[in-house]
């Protein structure tokens, strides 16, 4: 965008924001429809279909056995991928800003690995030998905002919706299924702050326009398992915890329909 | 490559089918909001989406051509879209079938009309199961009409084959992985002519006329799916509007 | 090329062929001089020279020993790699189509794998543990049209021309040595279409500014192995079967040619 | 991720500090010629070395502003700069945080001032001892005024954390490996904003107002170190100069 | 790199050669038709070919000169060259051949009559047997000749080296491997002065002069090759132009 | 540089060569400050501060266990990288010119690997099996001129300072160190050559004006074990001879100070 629309397009946006509107006529703390579908991809031990307005992110898991990390002998091993495919965007073709999907894949991956969301511990099949191996790999298909939520929903969603085969003795796969051993359903929130305002879920055309980003990951305990802000800008610390408040709230609704859509799967 | 399947009990194929009988196939249209165009096709166990972006100015700027726009397609398969888990990112037969899907949809448009620019469609496969490139080109002339880029005709494709000596329509995963040919096709229904052939076997050429002319039968069948789905997309959106 | 020196050139081409005529004053069935030179590399297990009027192409064989696929691990594995290197054409070095040679390389390597050319169980060393692992690597050295013959010739070549050691019962190599277990001499042909004339063997000329392109590879028995349609560009069923019919008359010219060749080699 | 580590002996940390106590910090100014601004810092048993280019045109073209200088950061880790060998050249995880230490950065310099144009930041690791983000960050400022980039403040750097479910300054290698937290933080202290917030890890809300308050304290005193080590470079200038 | 090799039998060394004896050498000029000149040569166990095209517009844009062409150099060894397979594509090997060779190269042409041209020469190995560089270099120069590229001379290359603390002419496979030192040369004949020049091994400094005395004798005689395998092209085109 | 600005420069240059003088006040055959530091990074297992004049280069050592080469069973395996990165030089941002880097490496590589520095023999842990793997990564850090011979310093002095640890029978790491098994100590001096004068350490200046570099490599007993010219240009077999013998002399004084840094060391 040229910076002079770019500077009207903000002009115009603050200007709601002062009387507390957005431009679709949400509040600052509304989520635009939250759609989840579960199991979309049967190639896929798991998979997750994730609808945040008009964004949409579909997630697979894939499990196979491997390997441990040296330094984590008791652990299986976890890895997660973003692919921002030019289907979802006209940006994307130009070659694409590959440390956007770095830093998606990271944060996505932070999220679920350090809130100790997986028991790594259960994916071990020979202590230092072999381990199960999941690959989390996400396809932004349509962008139009707020991709941080959306991948990291649908990430949680596919690993809840894994069935990977039960091993026998020796480590070959049998015919039984078994669910991935999965402890806490940790939830992001991002949000915009434009001029004083931190408006939640933003759309692209806020994103457009933000002076920075932040996303809190919560869980279900209403404990914070990790934080990011991205982009250029700054937070005060009483900004900070205000943040953190809201994405309990928000999180505990994020994490209900997501909880409605597992007990529906089994 | 062999393996001992039995392809046909009573007449009927190892999914049901008859000889010429296509799998069940539901065509979407318009289903991005970002894209100019785009699609969803379920075709059997196949899920794929298409989306098209264009006409835009081309860069870089040495591909532009100074008569008529460039058509770049590709093709691209979620890691998560097979059994074995696929590498992220582009593979050789990916950019293969790329370009053999532009090469079968470009005789259908009217590029002449856009000097200079480029037109984009992006095929993204969520589940395979035999047969994606046909359905890939499928879900691509749709959501190219719904972008509005103007053409000719629509692309319909689909597979033929050789399965235990017969001809058969829009191969199975069995039959695509076992059976003794395969013969992915796309027509240009108005011209009756093949914009896509590949072939990969062992036929005559008496079976390669009777896979043509099957094969020729199936993408007609599948033209009027395609049709349908644009006409229900319309018909939808006028009675929204109204 | 400009488009409008194009459109020149297409005309002539076109008022030419109206006439039954080509360029270089063949028919629409001649192939322009066909030389094959079999082990021209001796580091190589096996190597081919193949020259098509003034396009040509040497193609190498090395073979090394290693695991098989997982799905099929009672097979060899066979890989082929096409290089257009900037030395055949001023055109390969600005940022070469890379495309290209991929689909140079997966036409060569269909037309022999689907082909049934190679008997890939004889490969095998250790059923699922250890095969024979065949590279097949073509380097373009002199582009003057028709890679898809020249480049499909030289394979076929170098793989009846290779010598590889015998092993012994650990997999470990003797000085003895063994030609490859091949079963077939599939030879591609290839067309150009331009205006409504199907002209085979086209010359970079003709490349230029054809419609359409297709190739169709037969074995000895006559039979059908492998097609593709190149490029932008369409065919109607009765130009394809008379294609086909071409096809074996002259697959069958150049499959004497190289069983001549074959047979000097013993 | 967990070992059984006693964190804290006699009220004191693994490697005898108070919880609110930093690790020794030693910056130096000016020590590259080639670079339009440069600083090293020992901070702990990091080493690391940054060097600042520009305000220079911006290349590729594409990447310019017409109303402000871009500012790209490189963070690069020496191969030998860590027990297990890292391969040599970029990583996904320096890329985030050359990302992360541009959006810290930014927001303190008057970029406005120069359009067009770049600013480059490189950070180079040689050795690595927890918390060389924060450490980065602190030198590429000093760096950045070393370079005359005009500025509305200096960027200090600190991460606090959770050990023990005690919040604590500036982690260790052990307490950042096995504890329960991290927070690198960037401040910009005129404005009193986080510039730089990650978080891994477990906390309430009460431990994250206390570590923000912590990590704060921690940022003060770093600037007071960046403050001196900027005026030492002047004077000792000024007393050459004589 | 020792091996117990007995490198000399009655002053004969292992492949039958005296001390200052090259090996057969066979260079055919204008090999290829699309090239705009090319050359084929073949060294001992060596099959190379070389290619060039130029000059034409330097392109990207940014490599132009304004005071003359810059001269590229690329060599390759084709996967099937050696005995143990290479991995096609560029090899840091290949890479750092390519700028001795155009090191090389570049003192004996005139690119200053071809401001902000490019000039390309292709290097292509598909035999390789120990001194493919100086016989690149040797085929590359025939090539740029016949490609009509202006040039003060020619440029022969050979290299000398160490075997048994013997000085030798033109190293043979074993004596590359188990020799004592390798110094592959070329030569400006008029000026007498080298312009490749590189050496691994050990040697006292008579011995290096006297290797570059030995190493000077085989590129004079690899010129007069050169030049003869040029006047038999010109000659036998003359004989076809009658 | 411009070329009209590169040609008053070169004027000026040569115009002080005459009378035998050079920008900085050196004589033809004068080094710059050299500054040798050791031990300057301790997860390296040996490490090596150089600087000549404003040229600053760190060179460290990482040592792990591998299999050897095939055909090289019974010798360690070694590595050299060089990283020409940003931050010493603007000109390695804009598209770093790869092949410098490579050269680099490479030289650096064989000055060391071919002068038999290193008892590769002794790095053997099982023939055929188990072998030391020695990484030495040279990163430019402040770039001024002469990298060649800076490196080169950097290398020979960090493979010096190395302490490895020691390895039981079963090839795992005891507690106990040991130094490599050094034989030799290889130095390089770098020449430029402008107009017909031969200058010792070129600096930057020197460097963009020159007409052809040339570097010999001499060990301590006064032999050659490494030659390479690098540039365009030539040299007379008169100026190679006396470039060899000022490298003896100019290599011992360098030599002296890296002897004085390692004794210092223990």
């Amino acid at each position: 965008m040229s910076s002079v629309l770019s500077d009207i397009k903000k002009d115009y946006i603050i200007s709601l924001l002062k009387n507390g509107k957005r431009e679709d006529g949400r509040g600052l703390n509304d989520m635009r429809d939250l759609k989840i579908e579960l199991g979309i991809a049967n190639k896929a031990e798991g998979s997750c279909f994730v609808q945040i307005g008009d964004t949409k992110v579909i997630a697979g898991v894939k499990c196979e056995t491997g390997a441990p990390f040296p330094d984590t002998p008791n652990q299986g091993v976890f890895t997660t991928n973003a692919e921002l495919i030019p289907m979802a965007s006209p940006d994307f073709e130009a070659g694409p800003p590959r440390e956007d999907s770095i830093e998606l894949a990271r944060i996505v991956d932070r999220g679920i690995r350090e809130s100790g969301a997986i028991d790594f511990q259960k994916l071990v099949i020979k202590e230092g030998e072999l381990v199960r191996v999941l690959f989390v790999d996400i396809h932004i298909m349509d962008y139009n905002g707020n991709l941080f939520d959306a991948a990291g929903i649908a990430a949680i969603g596919a690993l809840y919706n894994t069935k990977m085969p039960v091993l026998d003795e020796e480590g070959k796969k049998t015919e039984e299924l078994m669910p991935l051993p999965m402890k806490k359903i940790p939830v992001p929130c991002t949000y915009a702050k434009i001029a004083d305002s931190i408006l939640y879920d933003p759309s692209m055309e806020e994103e457009s326009v933000m002076d920075s980003r932040i996303t809190a990951t919560t869980e279900d305990n209403g404990r914070i398992s990790a934080m990011q802000k991205g982009d250029v800008g700054s937070f005060k610390k009483e900004e900070i915890l205000d943040i953190v408040r809201r994405s309990k709230v928000k999180g505990d609704e994020v994490r209900a329909l997501l909880k409605e859509k597992f007990s529906e799967m089994r | 490559m062999e393996k001992d399947i039995k392809f046909f009990t009573n007449g009927k194929r190892i999914d049901g089918r008859a000889i010429d009988e296509l799998r069940n196939i539901k065509i979407e249209v318009g289903v991005f909001k970002r894209a100019d165009g785009s699609s969803y096709i379920e075709w059997g166990g196949n899920k794929i989406y298409c989306a098209v972006y264009g006409p835009r100015e081309a860069y870089p700027r040495f591909l532009q051509k100074s008569d008529r726009a460039i058509l770049k397609c590709r093709y691209n398969m979620a890691s998560f879209a097979v059994e074995e888990r696929k590498r992220p990112g582009p593979s050789r037969r990916g950019v293969e079938i790329g370009k053999v899907t532009q090469g079968a949809l470009e005789p259908a448009l009217l590029l002449e009309n856009f000097p200079k620019c480029m037109v984009e469609v992006n095929i993204e496969v969520i589940q395979a199961d035999a047969g994606t490139r046909c359905a890939g080109i499928t879900a691509a002339s749709v959501a190219l009409a719904n972008a509005g880029i103007p053409m000719k005709e629509l692309v319909p494709a689909c597979a033929a084959g050789k399965v235990e000596d017969k001809i058969v329509l829009d191969l199975c995963k069995e039959e695509d992985n076992y059976g003794q040919a395969d013969l992915p096709l796309a027509l240009l229904p108005r011209r009756n002519e093949f914009s896509l052939l590949q072939m990969d076997g062992d036929l005559t050429e008496e079976q390669l006329e009777e896979a043509l002319d099957l094969g020729r039968k199936g993408c007609l069948q599948v033209y009027e799916i395609q049709k349908e789905a644009l006409k229900k997309k319309y018909i939808t959106e006028d009675v929204l509007n109204e």
